[in-house]
């Protein structure tokens, strides 16, 4: 019996492992998804912008965030309290009593960090080609040691978010609306790129510079998915868990291929090409529509869901630069709309969950990370300033903040 | 007929090019280019090693026109282009002996 | 001894999950392959319709093809008739009694699912620069709800050549060869590239844009492939399973190693240089020819089948050539001939497979794929054309069908 | 209980494969790396080296150097004498009555084989941009069959060193300082690419032509070092093995992050800018550095020891320029100094492990590997050359060698 | 001596660099550029945004020939590069006061 | 005033952008280009089919110079260019009418 614990414990660690592996992965999606929708002369800044919030990330959330977030001991259902932080993991005694130990601690450390990288990823896109190295830098240690973990814990935490019936299965909340919202306190405070939004009020295209590179990126943003939501069942060790972990890759595939077809079928109606941009958008929505709940929805409404994210997330792109918020990859509309509709259509998919509830967790999500994401955006902006000087806009950010060119034989404009 | 030879900053390429079109010029052909000029370039580092980076990207602006239209080619040139700011680049005017469209084979004047 | 069959059920279910995954990220090596290979100024629109078959394959194969290829009640050994899908997976107690059950069915519809969409991938490529994108994704979704589950039910889903005995473990045939007849049948109907092949006769070189994304590209489809022929033992919770999927991984690996070997040694002996993009094809020819049986043979098998392979491929494309079938990327030698050497080879190293048997499966799948797909692709020829026209060719597909160029900062011819 | 011991023996062999297969993604990850910093005229080389490499390693270790590293019958241990090699796996029957026996040998073989390949990128990077093609992969061939199977011996087919204390548990030594050394020999012999250093000692500035591909080689390399570090623990299948790979990949993570964020904040104060290819450099620093045994350390440990490894990996790339070693990549700083590094702080780290122990292992790796590889490189040279000739560095090494060019529609200087 | 640049269709260049070497021409340069002329461009939308791609790609082509070779050399281009559709293209034809060959310090005639 | 146009080996631009600020020209163009001359281009094989690199990468340096200046100019030009191997280059030098600096709007000579 003792071995088979030890056995069901090493396969759900293995298997949370693995899939965090993935989920790391994300850090090269959207790596290359940012790198391939930014103009060439920005693209080493959002380069070095995305490896060196994963390095923060990594660290502030290990030796701080995740503490705040899983607190030992909670002071109240809003308030976590900051204990220290310790790294001593199961023993096999636990485990073999304590029948909720069923993965390593050190695994569990892992795929949490990894989750806060990609919330700081969203981020970074939608700031792109006009923020400060170093600004963003800062804002990142904050993000992820303090305003991510305290909102996590509301929720995962088994804060009163929890308690109160708001139902986030994966993130589509947590996560993916957090970012959004992040990203969207960012983008008013900083304005949009220079030219983007002609004296006439027109929409000017900037378009990406290397787009095999951002479909690349989406194609591993969708891969690393698969370890996002099928990792959030956290055991896969009975037929049971085993069964809910592949039902949810498949609603996840489901999802990102419905999104994908959603955004094809309508920018062709609708503008009578195929914009592949708007397509890898299309899929990322999908995906993050059914973050929410992959695990209690069947096949059909999964591809339900991820449709209406695919074309919601289309028509959000071209609101939001009606009215001159500038999102360079269109990162508010894949992860804050699609975010909240995930959150919304789970009222309508799994009984359990109620929309006054849904509401009620979105709303926090909001108010909490707009207002003090704000407030840290200001802070640093009266500081420090958060924009390049115009003329290092025109010329680009690479060479002033990274003194480095991404293809510098070609010569670009 | 002449052809001119604009350098200019490549964010405004776009402003000349509108502002052409606006005192008829038909054509253009655009290069890019690097340039070097007082505008000196300035020092980078690539894994701690010093480089100068001596050229900056220019667009290289070429249109070929009647003589008549020259002077105001020219100020139209001069007023999108400058930002009173080193760089904003040359022009250089030189003469043309022959145009021909290929499409038709139209010579000169009827050609641009 | 329940714990054990679930805890088994659980492993095998993560096997096949965690595998499909890898063959899922396939789809990014063919997009990134056949986007290095193209001309530029065809890049997005190759980029568009390989995001766009592998969402249409997820959904039509999984709402109808699955159900074709794998029918709760067949009609006969030829046709399986179509039955209503449905989503229940296995019961905790359909598990305990029934040892056949050894993982979650939604893990093997996934499974299934990201094969065909390699299958239809393989098409993508020999088509590319100058088919129209609709009529490409039209025929992705006959050839993913019809004509290759059928095929498929023939072999894989217990039909016919099954019972002949046509061997073919992980789908040299029923994928490979597959998809390159497909390819074919779609490459005589369309003609080759405007200004191929030169009035005298003459093959001239359309050198592919992004080298080194075609070698990505073939790096992850030599990676993926681990999960395409790993994941086909179906179960790993035993001893002598665990060693098949180990040895499976291995000789995998050989043979894409000795493939590419071989296209090394040829190109150099013969032309003087290494041709890099040849050395991928043979990399991938030694993994489509091991497809058919990496179970049974030994590594040193594995090296002179996949040696084979990669030779064959290099005299193949020049062939191809010669005779005016123009395949920008080398797909339908990469797949089809390697695909068929493969199924040949099984006769001589694998006792309990005869050569007629091998021989009367090439024959189905080649004929039934060609005759459906080439009456496919002349319906959609004849009503809305399958060929871009020619002032867009020399434009390039891109701006024609997307709107947008892949790499829209530099100055292409 | 039989039945426990097969499915440990299964999960611990799909443990090992799926991290195997991580490892060998590497690969795609030194391509990336190596084919982003070197001039876009010898890219193309540089991918057909490492595709080739990568499968010459495949092959000579797979016939020669597995069973020259792990002897079924070694003569002493120096020499492991050479046996023939076998490809039977371990029976159901083995497997039950040897509880040494946790995982397939095939398993095994291949998890050891990629290990090799690494070793072998890390000199394809620095002797890139000026090395004759086919010089290089005679160099490969004795590498991966005799000279890397031979220390591999000493240490892990337990050999001497093994017996005399030297502590390296994922490779510093055996793979990272190895490789570095080897490479570092091959510099020594065939100078600097022409024009790097000034008549005046200056140091000039060769920019890699795709800064993107370079980030994703690291990104890539990054998340195969999970499988790396994490399969080296050889058994995941209870709660104390389960606990050290996670340990290990979170120790990982965590070096590779501090090994960017050092990185990132010398380059900073020291150049004034975030120079990008040195805090790729820092990451996988970091890597190396944890790479000799993150699973005895805590995680603040192994924040220090990447931190400092990353600060010690750009120092060494600007001295290593200062004597004129040309090395395009920064592989001889990245894998051999942050090796010694990694090895030396075991001995504070690990108090089973003194300096002394661990500075024979370094004496020894480096001797070997230099004379042996030292001699391999000078009979190439005066045989067949090294070097292409001055007229081809200048045009480029990719039309001579390999008859294309990564980019051929742009014009490139 | 003249400077014949031409402003053609990037798919004609093969047969354009055929046709020359046909008549005795040595040498010419090529360059990448875009084009903005009677061919206007098109709209495009890029998520969403129209957007005008005023400039089409183009390739110049400039051959620095002997006087006595203009004729044939423009007929050549024009033959050539003609498809009869907008967008063919342009011939600028320009003085040239000297050309040197570098390797041998050849001038003028002697150096084309 | 004169423009100076050379067309050398791309190793040697750094040399050349040296030697040219040492004599006393404070600005010059560069352009990437691709060249067919004496120095054939070769037969290479892509995927079994054999092609022609017909074009071999050069580039196109620019300076427009007062009159003065133009022997030394190309002097210097020749002798920074020069490797005595096929492919070397040529240098084309064409009259200039006017030269503006958009900043200050100067003229001619004042501009260069
Ligand atoms: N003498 C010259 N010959 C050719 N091109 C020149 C010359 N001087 C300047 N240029 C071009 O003009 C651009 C702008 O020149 P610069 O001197 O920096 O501008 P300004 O002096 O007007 O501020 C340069 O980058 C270069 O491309
Ligand atoms: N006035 C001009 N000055 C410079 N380049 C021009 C001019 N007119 C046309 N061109 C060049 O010639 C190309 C073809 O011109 P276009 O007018 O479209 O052809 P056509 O009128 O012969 O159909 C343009 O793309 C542009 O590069
Ligand atoms: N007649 C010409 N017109 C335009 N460019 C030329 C001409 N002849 C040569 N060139 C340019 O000069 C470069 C070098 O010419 P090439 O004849 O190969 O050199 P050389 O004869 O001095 O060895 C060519 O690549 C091309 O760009």
């Amino acid at each position: 019996m003792e071995a088979i614990t030890g056995l069901s414990y090493a396969l759900n660690t293995f298997y949370i492992l693995s899939f965090a592996v993935l989920v790391m992965w994300m850090t090269a999606g959207f790596t290359m998804l940012e790198a391939g929708l930014v103009r060439s002369k920005n693209t080493v800044e959002i380069l070095t912008k995305n490896i060196a919030l994963f390095s923060i990330a990594s660290l502030t959330y290990l030796f701080i965030g995740y503490e705040l977030m899983y607190p030992s001991a909670a002071i109240n259902s809003w308030w976590p309290g900051l204990s220290g932080v310790d790294f001593v993991d199961n023993s096999s005694q636990q485990v073999a009593t304590d029948s909720k130990l069923v993965f390593s601690k050190m695994a569990n450390i892992f795929f949490q960090l990894v989750f806060v990288a990609t919330a700081m990823s969203i981020v970074s896109g939608a700031v792109a080609e006009r923020m400060k190295l170093w600004s963003f830098l800062i804002f990142a240690v904050i993000l992820t040691a303090f305003i991510y973990p305290i909102q996590g814990y509301w929720k995962w935490g088994l804060g009163f978010l929890e308690q109160q019936g708001f139902y986030d299965f994966a993130g589509s909340g947590v996560v993916h609306l957090f970012g959004a919202t992040a990203a969207f306190a960012g983008v008013l405070l900083l304005g949009p790129r220079k030219g983007k939004y002609g004296k006439k009020g027109e929409v000017k295209a900037f378009p990406g510079a290397n787009i095999p590179l951002a479909t690349l990126g989406t194609l591993i943003l969708w891969m690393g998915w698969f370890g996002f939501n099928g990792g959030s069942v956290l055991k896969i060790s009975d037929v049971s868990s085993a069964n809910s972990v592949a039902l949810v890759l498949l609603n996840t595939n489901t999802a990102a291929a419905a999104g994908a077809i959603g955004a094809l079928l309508l920018t062709k109606m609708r503008y009578g090409k195929a914009d592949l941009t708007m397509i890898l958008n299309g899929a990322l929505a999908g995906l993050v529509s059914i973050t929410a709940d992959p695990v209690s929805t069947s096949p059909w409404l999964a591809a339900a869901i991820g449709l209406i994210g695919g074309v919601l997330v289309v028509i959000s792109i071209v609101l939001f630069d009606k009215i001159k918020v500038d999102d360079p990859v269109g990162a508010i509309s894949v992860h804050g709309i699609a975010g909240i509709w995930g959150l919304l259509a789970v009222a309508y998919t799994n009984s359990d969950v109620t929309l006054i509830n849904q509401l009620v967790g979105i709303v926090v999500i909001i108010s909490w990370t707009f207002s003090t994401s704000f407030i840290a955006w200001y802070l640093i902006k009266k500081t420090i300033g958060i924009r390049i000087d115009e003329e290092h806009e025109y010329r680009g950010a690479d060479i002033e903040e990274c003194g480095l060119e991404a293809y510098p034989e070609f010569t670009n404009g | 007929m002449k052809l001119v030879t604009a350098l200019i900053k490549p964010f405004k390429l776009d402003d000349i090019r509108e502002a052409l079109t606006e005192i008829g010029i038909q054509g253009m052909t655009v290069t890019e280019v690097k340039g070097f000029g007082r505008q000196k370039g300035h020092t980078e580092l690539y894994r701690g090693a010093e480089y100068m980076v001596d050229f900056l990207p220019k667009v290289k602006v070429e249109v070929a026109i009647e003589d008549e239209l020259l002077e105001k080619t020219l100020e139209t040139l001069i007023e999108n282009a400058r930002t009173g700011k080193i760089g904003d680049g040359k022009i250089f005017v030189s003469d043309l002996c022959q145009v021909i469209r290929i499409r038709t084979s139209e010579e000169n004047e009827e050609a641009l």
